[in-house]
């Protein structure tokens, strides 16, 4: 019973901010929403049995690249006088996220340690969910994973081709010229009379 | 009130039709619909998983495939999102604003 | 020794091996040696059209007329899976070869003063264009015929649209999506009959010996395999109603490219009818041919019309031309001796007398640079010899027993008759319509006072107009007089037609 | 020990120099843009030849992530050489337009690498892992010329087409993982062959072939493709044109061939349609258009509709056809390419139709060479677009789909019609303005592709011919064997 009430409230959850992504006028709300949508799917992730599924469904998207669309959001659009008149405008939807965040979270927990997850997860019950994913990520798909990596450090590349500007004029800090800094160059030897100063 | 493999589907389906309609339907901002892709991505993950964890243990079933799967997803969606997100910037730079109803420099 | 040579396909790549090297000079030349080529190219494209004249010619010799089959047939391997690179000729076959090479000379020779731009990319696109007709008439496979149909369209259009005059882009456009459209359906069905060849023959093949010879396609899918065929060559003849193409395309295309479109590229289509049709789709063609006859008709008789309302000489000829392509298509399909030999009498001879036509208003095209008729008038007093030439085609054009003309004329009518005398009853009112605006023609620019004042200082013939047209006529009257020349050539080939035609539909009958 | 290595060497090979290069451009000492972009050039060609210099066995890598086989190297082989001679072509424009970055080189070697993982894919997921892979390299290669607002919105236009793609392709892959229990591509076939065409199945088949459909845009997912041609930077463009549409027309033949070959019956359909809709989108939108690359974008629509319809056949004959047509056509549209970056007046590149009145005046040599491009592309015989529709259009008529290859050759014939307004353009108009000479890399490469086309290949007698289909028939023939 616990865990069907978790699952609506889950489900209910997810669907309506994943609305509200869309619907929302605010890109600034647009992302919270976002953060919630992804937080209620790491619930349901957890319902089934994919503790690290769900594990990371809340560092990659929440901690990553939900904050980054905030990022950018800021840094696009947004008028950053309103931004900080409207604080108070911002409290209402903030206060609605976090307060379901904070449901949820307590019926997850309650639903997990209850062991009712447990009943749809075909696998060995003595192996944990993550050490299954050990035993094949680095054996059998070793080579996607491999290859995923290739693809971050494509992501990596572009995104610094298409961003990065250098411009002239300003001081950057350049470690082999740090580096190359010889003794002779850095340090001047004066022979200074007591008292009398630089002059 | 057993939940069955079929409720998380329904919530995958609702999740990507939301994330197609929102791409299709969405006129003020480009990074509303790079949250909509975001969606998509995670349905397909919530597919992914809720066949994996219900898989029947028949010949040729694969439980834990399914949850790599999303695991790569999960990857390879940071990485887009991160050349998205650069794109756009490079495009707001360029444009000034990002709305959609902009973007008619070349008609289709 | 002729035995061994591969003279077809000699005949087929000597111009296109002379284009290539046109062209290689003048991408290695520089600018004063491109100059030179400019002046040379038409005398080496003279030179190579002759060669290939003369090959021909003895080709022409070597051919035993007595045998109905293939002759000189050269096979090597090509794109495998039953398309190989296969040449021959029969007796159908071997005088639009002829034709072929006899017609290009003079057209080289022709253009060499009336073209003014571009000489050398003129004769580079004449001379492949010569390769291209003449492996149409000489390939037996049909993806190789098809290869060479279709190429056809690039030179041409390419001759319409530089050098044709204030339309041209219209007209070369035209000329090409009309006959593109026409000619990818028959690709279809060259692609089923391909893939059908397969089923029953258990090898695929498009060898067209074999296909002629063995493979029985079921009625049903004969009739619309011949539609198809029958899409293309209707364009290429150009049949009515879809001939509208072709006054666009001769009025806009230079005087060479005009005899050439007349003299050879309308016979395309008439050969693909011998060819492919009539062997293949023997029940098809018997059920259709009614619908060939009154299209044949209509065309005689409307196209006479229209063409006696005509200003433009040129556009008048065309018109004529489409009458003229009615009364082959006529022939064929009658499916007897006299209307196929007559058919293809027809063409052959269409081919010299419209040629010369057109080379006739170009001649005068060349010095007032209009073709308008009523800007002529009284040329017979400033042109004598001129005025006797024009007359002896006209002639010819309106059928006048003795030239060439009539004999093609009157077999086709003669094979028409034991079908139906309605239509050749059709047919010879057309007869009497073509001599109308003929002579319509010949009055108006020939006869009356010079009224132009612009007429007065007009040259008459110069000597190399004098041997090209003189020649012309030399055939004119030669063939009209002992048509047997052609005919004894073509006829085994034809009687074997005819034997398979009817032993096809005695076999239909019996099932 | 090699056997297992040679399996993988051509991605390995890729991967590694791919980064070696980008540490070596990496340096900043001076710019190394052109250096890296000769040694890639070098890479890919090596890459292209891999496949039948060393001759390796037929066999899966990574415990099935990868299945190599006579397929994967025959595309391996056109992709890399279509690479090296696109990336060879960008050389002076990047030069020109002060875009110069040996990130380009990198990123095209990562594309082709993702290209490579994506034709010998044998499972889901290293599918989808190529794809980004390629897919992530091309919005960038798109957005290059960052300071454009074109090349930045079709990079955006590009990305979200693209993104909402990869969606479409993933909800199908994971329906059909759901219903088949496994994401390899045999023991897919082997689970569809014991329960049937389920219908999750079909709807997952049905996704995955609607996110590949908008790879190589084939109408109704073309619409990102005029867009994107226009507003990339030329060579981009001519990249996106070739390599790219391949690898992705591979993928579509192996799951068609390969997981779902038994049920042929529920794939054929949608084949038809999307080639059906691309041939008519593909012919008629690119009537009114003016600007030369968007001409190409439905030029190529066209053109992936007539790649589709041998595959509709699903037969050997159908792959080889679909194999032939595509080399072809990229040879085709690289040739055309290096000649639409000769368009540079001396104050920049230009692109529209009208820009080419009457070249065959003052630059004779790039005239004739677009000519017989564009014959090629109408397909009239004997240029070699011809013979790459027969060999496309006999196997549809062998499974018995005469009308529509009737269809297709009714489009060919309206999409002859904006061909022949270029060839017009040339040849019949007045001359305006004069090119400037175009440097003799792209010079070489134009003349090798017009070369190709010309055919000189099929002359009788030097059995070429037969030799390159055997080719693509050994290509189709390892792929069902599998």
């Amino acid at each position: 019973m616990l865990i069907a009430i978790t699952f609506y409230l889950m489900a209910f959850t997810a669907i309506a901010s994943a609305f509200m992504v869309v619907a929302s006028r605010n890109p600034v709300h647009s992302v919270l929403f976002l953060i919630l949508t992804f937080f209620s799917a790491a619930g349901l992730f957890i319902l089934m049995g994919a503790e690290f599924i769900a594990l990371l469904l809340v560092m990659v998207y929440v901690g990553a690249v939900a904050v980054l669309f905030l990022f950018v959001v800021m840094m696009l659009d947004v008028d950053f006088v309103e931004l900080k008149q409207g604080f108070l405008t911002y409290i209402g939807p903030g206060m609605l996220v976090a307060g379901i965040l904070l449901a949820e979270m307590i019926l997850v927990g309650a639903a997990y340690f209850a062991g009712e997850t447990k009943t749809v997860v075909p696998t060995d019950p003595n192996t944990s969910n993550l050490e299954a994913f050990g035993d094949v990520l680095y054996t059998q798909y070793a080579g996607a994973f491999e290859a995923a990596g290739l693809v971050l450090l494509v992501a990596l590349v572009g995104a610094v081709v298409l961003t990065l500007r250098e411009r002239k004029g300003v001081r950057t800090q350049d470690a082999v010229k740090q580096m190359s800094r010889t003794r002779e160059e850095g340090v001047e030897l004066v022979d200074i009379d007591p008292g009398q100063g630089l002059g | 009130m057993l939940i069955g493999l079929h409720h998380y589907l329904i919530v995958a389906a609702i999740l990507f039709t939301i994330g197609v309609f929102g791409i299709f339907v969405n006129r003020k901002n480009v990074i509303i619909i790079l949250m909509c892709v975001e969606l998509i991505l995670l349905a397909v993950n919530i597919n992914f998983v809720a066949f994996s964890t219900h898989m029947e243990p028949v010949a040729g079933a694969d439980p834990i495939v399914g949850q790599i799967f999303a695991l790569f997803i999960l990857t390879v969606a940071a990485a887009e999102a991160a050349v998205g997100l650069a794109i756009l910037v490079v495009y707001f730079r360029n444009r000034g604003n990002i709305a959609v109803e902009n973007i008619d420099l070349m008609k289709g | 020794m002729l035995e061994d040579l591969p003279i077809l396909s000699l005949i087929t790549f000597i111009p296109l091996a002379g284009a290539l090297l046109l062209a290689l000079f003048a991408w290695l030349g520089n600018d004063s040696g491109r100059e030179q080529l400019e002046r040379n190219a038409p005398r080496a494209a003279l030179v190579l059209s002759v060669a290939v004249l003369i090959l021909s010619i003895i080709m022409t010799f070597g051919f035993d007329s007595a045998k109905a089959g293939f002759q000189f047939v050269d096979e090597t391997a090509w794109l495998g899976g039953g398309i190989d690179y296969r040449v021959g000729v029969d007796g159908i076959s071997v005088l639009f070869v002829l034709l072929t090479a006899f017609l290009t000379p003079f057209c080289i020779l022709a253009s060499m003063t009336s073209v003014k731009k571009r000489m050398l990319e003129y004769m580079i696109a004449f001379l492949v264009l010569e390769t291209l007709m003449i492996g149409v008439f000489v390939s037996l496979d049909m993806i190789l015929f098809y290869l060479f149909f279709e190429a056809v369209l690039i030179p041409m259009f390419i001759i319409i649209g530089v050098w044709g005059g204030k339309n041209r882009v219209y007209a070369s456009y035209k000329f090409f999506l009309y006959t593109l459209l026409g000619s990818v359906l028959m690709l279809a069905a060259i692609l089923w009959i391909y893939y059908y060849s397969g089923v029953q023959l258990g090898e695929r093949t498009t060898n067209m010996v074999v296909l002629i010879d063995e493979l029985k396609i079921p009625g049903g899918f004969q009739t619309w395999l011949w539609l198809a065929f029958f899409a293309s060559f209707a364009v290429k003849m150009p049949m009515w109603p879809v001939h509208t193409w072709l006054p666009d395309a001769h009025v806009e295309a230079p005087t060479a490219g005009s005899v050439i479109l007349a003299g050879i590229l309308l016979k395309l289509g008439g050969y693909g009818f011998l060819r492919f049709s009539i062997p293949l789709f023997p029940e098809a063609s018997l059920n259709l041919a009614p619908i060939i006859f009154w299209m044949s008709v209509i065309a005689i008789i409307y196209t006479s019309l229209v063409a006696y309302r005509q200003n433009d000489m040129k556009k008048l000829i065309a018109y004529s031309s489409v009458a003229h392509m009615g009364f082959v298509t006529m022939g064929i399909f009658t499916f007897n001796t006299q209307g196929i030999q007559g058919g293809i009498f027809q063409m052959l001879s269409h081919g010299i007398i419209s040629g010369a036509l057109f080379f006739c208003v170009g001649v005068i095209y060349d010095r007032m640079h209009t073709r308008e008729i009523s800007f002529y008038g009284g040329l017979v007093s400033k042109m004598p010899v001129y005025a006797a030439f024009f007359l002896l085609f006209t002639m010819a054009n309106v059928g006048l027993p003795g030239t060439s003309g009539f004999v093609g004329e009157i077999l086709t009518m003669v094979g028409a008759y034991q079908v139906s005398p309605w239509i050749a009853f059709g047919a010879a009112f057309g007869m009497i319509l073509s001599a109308v605006y003929a002579l319509h023609l010949y009055r108006e620019v020939i006869f009356g006072e010079v009224v132009n004042e612009k007429l007065e200082g007009i040259l008459d013939v110069t000597k190399t107009e004098v041997f090209i047209l003189g020649t012309l006529a030399f055939f004119t009257i030669l063939l009209g007089v002992y048509p047997s020349l052609i005919t004894d050539v073509t006829s085994a080939s034809v009687e074997k037609l005819i034997l398979d035609f009817n032993t096809a539909q005695i076999a239909a009958g019996a099932q | 020990m090699f056997q297992t290595v040679s399996t993988i060497l051509p991605e390995l090979f890729l991967a590694v120099s791919a980064s070696l290069l980008l540490g070596f451009g990496l340096s900043k000492t001076s710019d190394r843009s052109t250096v890296v972009r000769n040694i890639a050039a070098g890479i890919l060609i090596v890459f292209g030849l891999m496949g039948y210099v060393l001759d390796r066995p037929a066999g899966t890598s990574f415990s099935g992530l990868l299945y190599n086989n006579d397929f994967s190297d025959f595309l391996k082989t056109i992709i890399g050489f279509a690479a090296a001679a696109a990336l060879l072509l960008s050389k002076n424009f990047f030069q020109k337009e002060n875009l110069e970055r040996y990130e380009f080189s990198v990123l095209t070697l990562y594309a082709v690498l993702g290209m490579s993982i994506m034709v010998s894919s044998n499972n889901l997921l290293s599918m989808y892992v190529g794809i980004e892979m390629q897919s992530l390299s091309l919005y960038i290669m798109a957005a290059f010329n960052r300071d454009s607002l074109r090349s930045s919105e079709a990079g955006l236009k590009y990305f979200v087409l693209g993104a909402l793609s990869s969606g479409l392709l993933l909800y199908g892959a994971s329906l059909v993982y759901g219903f088949t229990g496994s994401i390899d591509f045999e023991t897919i076939r082997a689970s569809i062959a014991l329960t049937g065409p389920t219908t999750g199945v079909i709807a997952g088949m049905v996704f995955l072939l609607c996110g590949l459909a908008f790879k190589i845009s084939a109408a109704p997912f073309h619409m990102w493709t005029p867009d994107v041609y226009e507003g990339s930077p030329t060579p981009v463009t001519g990249f996106f044109a070739a390599a790219p549409k391949l690898a992705a027309m591979a993928i579509i033949t192996r799951l068609l061939i390969v997981p779902f070959g038994d049920i042929m019956g529920q794939w054929q359909q949608v084949i038809v349609v999307l080639a059906i809709m691309s041939m008519v989108v593909g012919a008629f939108g690119a009537i009114m258009q003016t600007n030369i690359k968007r001409l190409m974008a439905y030029s190529s629509i066209a053109n992936m509709g007539y790649a589709l319809v041998p595959l509709a056949a699903g037969t050997i004959a159908g792959v080889q056809g679909m194999l032939v047509f595509m080399a072809i056509y990229i040879i085709t549209v690289i040739g055309v390419f290096a000649c639409i970056l000769q368009m540079r007046l001396r104050n920049g590149m230009v692109e529209k139709v009208s820009d080419l009145s009457g070249i065959s005046k003052s630059n004779p040599g790039m005239a004739l060479a677009l000519t017989m491009l564009m014959v090629s592309l109408i397909g009239i015989p004997p240029w070699l677009g011809f013979f790459g529709k027969l060999y496309a259009f006999t196997p549809a008529v062998e499974a018995g789909l005469l009308w529509l290859v009737v269809i297709a050759l009714v489009a060919s014939v309206v999409s002859a019609f904006y061909y022949l307004r270029i060839i017009k353009t040339m040849w019949f108009d007045e001359p305006n303005r004069e090119f400037v000479r175009a440097p003799r890399q792209t010079r070489v490469i134009a003349i090798i592709s017009v070369l190709l086309v010309i055919p000189v290949l099929i002359i009788p007698g030097t059995g070429i011919a037969e030799a390159a289909l055997g080719l693509a028939e050994n290509a189709a023939q390892a792929l069902f064997a599998q």
